[in-house]
């Protein structure tokens, strides 16, 4: 009886662990990899909730009479492509964050947007290379 | 005759199974580099062919016997070629083969790459 | 672990690892997909960003505590709600009841096609696919304003020069190579045509022949495949992918169908079916080579000119 | 003795991953991954027949094929990122001194 339940609280430890990254760590790479494993989480969500006892992949052929569920196959497999997109745009976005601050910690972007003086002086040596 | 195919394949994959596990052994407790992955790069390939041939015999039509001999052909192909880069890489970025069991190489290959 | 590269090597083996879970879970399309994007282009994305942002992560976690308890209030929760969940594999949980009966029973009638997967991304829930589509083709262009390089030529020679030629150093690999590019361009195409029969499909065969064009460009380097493919044909490629898809729902929908309503496209339903997903999927396939090549040309140019940079800041101090 | 197969496969995978999380250097990391991507490209195929449906290779195929790129893309992604640590640490030198 509860190891029916198995496969969602693999789920929930995986996602819990992708908040943690997203939320603990400062360095914005990490954060999109934390993000990515909570993704990943929730494409296994899907999956796992897709699996019929006894059944096989949802491609017909002869003799075959239980097939597992399509339909989250379909929504799971744009969703990596959708999320390979979106990761990249996130890359892109840390390169342009490391050329304009110099670093791509949480804190120290944070420290530089506080001390105006400090970043223009830094936007002067960024443009003086 | 069934059975004798039978016996084959299972002969085949035990095999590759048994060689695939020492090559995991190997990986795990072989000193350095180098020696792992010899361990790796010699049970990758064989290890790896063992199974696949042993899967051709459970195979029950053309198309799956086909896909298999492509995968094959693909790893025997693969597998020396990712070894030898690596090997080569590790080489031209100055990562010492460990020669003699002393304190003083040890820590030269440690403090060297991490 | 503070090693961001050791990091993105665990990351990869992870994506390894759950495609190998999606296939004990019969899910073999998103196998399929997991395999060629997570494996191999997001691994590839991740490693160029640290190659240009720095290995290590310097930073003091700050209130990790905080962290902590959010992250154990948050999992309690949904610990709590998983017990009204119907359990792993049982047929007679809701999502088996609605709307699925009817892919299941009725699509080899309807479309005609064995795949249950394409026939649902692309027949039955068209529309939700030509957004994901859309939005493919947006991220690509959000990454182009962000990363794309102001060209000269005379510069190209510059870059190309500093960055070192992978195949003059690894002879092997260039003719390991040279055999494995065709077949890897070729399989993509085998996997986007047949991907009514088995799993496949546009998605997949678009990650796969990016992958090809990415291996080619990594060992003879960026300004050569700049040659093959520039990037003036590249988004050319990438908005006909997005407006073939588009213009198929239009067709049918001027012929007097619903928008994706593949079945006026012919006389007959079921080979219009046929026509129409074949086309969606060329569509798909187009929009995601492309994107997938614009992505990693745009990182890999940005690469380049920081380290041409590099080098002639350092030339310029010494 | 299929079965049996899978489980050795998957007693590697283990085996590989533990290399991967201790692995001292760069390269015993690639090692452990390109070790990995082939035990999967094993795993794949012997779960088609497991499951008995042996008709989807394909996805096998693909591994074999990833697994070649990506180790190619780290390998060159972190040859020349040595180079340029190798230059600063000229400079850092040259500064010392």
């Amino acid at each position: 009886m509860i190891t029916g339940l198995f496969n969602n609280w693999i789920v929930i430890v995986l996602m819990m662990s992708g908040l943690y990254i997203v939320i603990a760590h400062g360095n914005l790479i990490k954060k999109l990899i934390g993000l990515s494993l909570f993704q990943t989480s929730v494409f296994i969500l899907y999956i796992s909730m897709a699996k019929v006892e006894g059944g096989t992949a949802p491609i017909l052929a002869e003799n075959i009479k239980e097939l597992s569920n399509p339909l989250p196959h379909v929504l799971i497999l744009t969703a990596i492509v959708v999320g390979i997109s979106t990761t990249a745009l996130g890359l892109a976005l840390v390169i342009r964050i490391k050329e304009a601050y110099g670093s791509i910690e949480e804190e120290d972007i944070q420290i530089l947007d506080n001390l105006p003086q400090s970043k223009t002086q830094k936007k002067i040596m960024d443009g003086e290379q | 005759m069934d059975v004798l195919l039978e016996i084959i394949a299972s002969l085949c994959l035990f095999i590759g199974s048994f060689i695939c596990i020492s090559g995991g052994v190997g990986i795990l407790r072989f000193p350095d580099f180098y020696t792992r992955m010899h361990a790796v790069g010699v049970t990758d390939t064989l290890g790896a062919g063992m199974i696949l041939i042993g899967l051709m015999f459970y195979s029950p039509d053309f198309l799956t016997l086909s896909k298999l001999l492509i995968i094959l052909l693909l790893t025997l192909l693969i597998s020396p070629t990712t070894s030898h880069v690596l090997a080569k890489a590790a080489m031209q970025n100055e990562l010492k083969p460990k020669l003699q069991q002393k304190d003083s190489d040890k820590e030269l290959n440690s403090s060297n790459y991490s | 672990m503070n090693d961001l590269f050791a990091v993105v090597m665990l990351l990869g083996i992870y994506s390894l690892l759950s495609a190998s879970f999606f296939v004990a879970m019969d899910a073999v399309d998103v196998a399929f997909t997991e395999a060629a994007v997570g494996a191999g282009i997001s691994t590839l994305l991740m490693l160029v960003v640290i190659t240009m942002t720095g290995r290590k992560e310097n930073t003091k976690r700050h209130k990790p505590f905080l962290a902590l308890i959010v992250v154990i209030f948050t999992g309690g929760l949904l610990l709590y709600g998983t017990f009204d969940i119907p359990h792993f594999g049982s047929a007679d949980s809701p999502i088996h009841n609605h709307v699925t009966p009817r892919y299941i029973n009725d699509s080899i009638n309807e479309i005609g096609i064995p795949n249950i997967v394409t026939s649902v991304l692309a027949s039955y829930r068209a529309f939700d696919t030509f957004g994901e589509v859309v939005v493919i083709f947006t991220a690509g262009i959000g990454i182009m304003a962000l990363l794309s390089v102001a060209h000269h030529s005379e510069d190209n020679h510059k870059i190309a020069a500093v960055n070192d030629s992978m195949h003059e150093r690894y002879l092997v690999i260039r003719i390991v190579s040279k055999i494995l590019i065709p077949f890897i361009l070729l399989f993509a195409l085998y996997v986007q045509f047949h991907g009514d029969f088995g799993p496949g499909g546009g998605f997949q065969a678009g990650v796969i022949f990016a992958a090809g064009i990415i291996l080619y460009s990594m060992l003879f380097g960026l300004s050569i495949t700049r040659k093959v493919i520039s990037q003036p044909f590249i988004q050319i490629i990438s908005a006909v992918g997005v407006l073939l898809y588009g213009s198929v729902g239009l067709v049918s929908l001027l012929q007097g169908g619903n928008f994706f309503d593949y079945n006026v496209l012919l006389t007959d339903p079921v080979a219009g079916q046929h026509l129409g997903i074949l086309l969606i999927e060329l569509g798909v396939g187009c929009t995601v080579t492309s994107v997938m090549i614009m992505i990693f040309f745009n990182f890999a140019e940005r690469r380049e000119l920081q380290q041409h940079n590099n080098i002639h800041n350092k030339d310029l101090e010494s | 003795m299929l079965t049996a197969a899978t489980l050795a496969i998957f007693i590697v995978m283990v085996l590989a991953i533990i290399r991967g999380i201790v692995g001292p250097t760069l390269y015993d990391r690639i090692l452990a991954v390109n070790m990995f991507g082939t035990k999967t490209v094993l795993l794949i195929a012997l779960l088609g027949f497991v499951m008995g449906r042996p008709e989807f290779l394909d996805i096998a195929i693909v591994y074999a094929l990833i697994n070649f790129i990506s180790v190619i893309g780290v390998l060159r992604y972190s040859d020349t990122n040595k180079l340029k640590h190798s230059a600063s640490d000229i400079e850092t030198y040259e500064k010392e001194h």
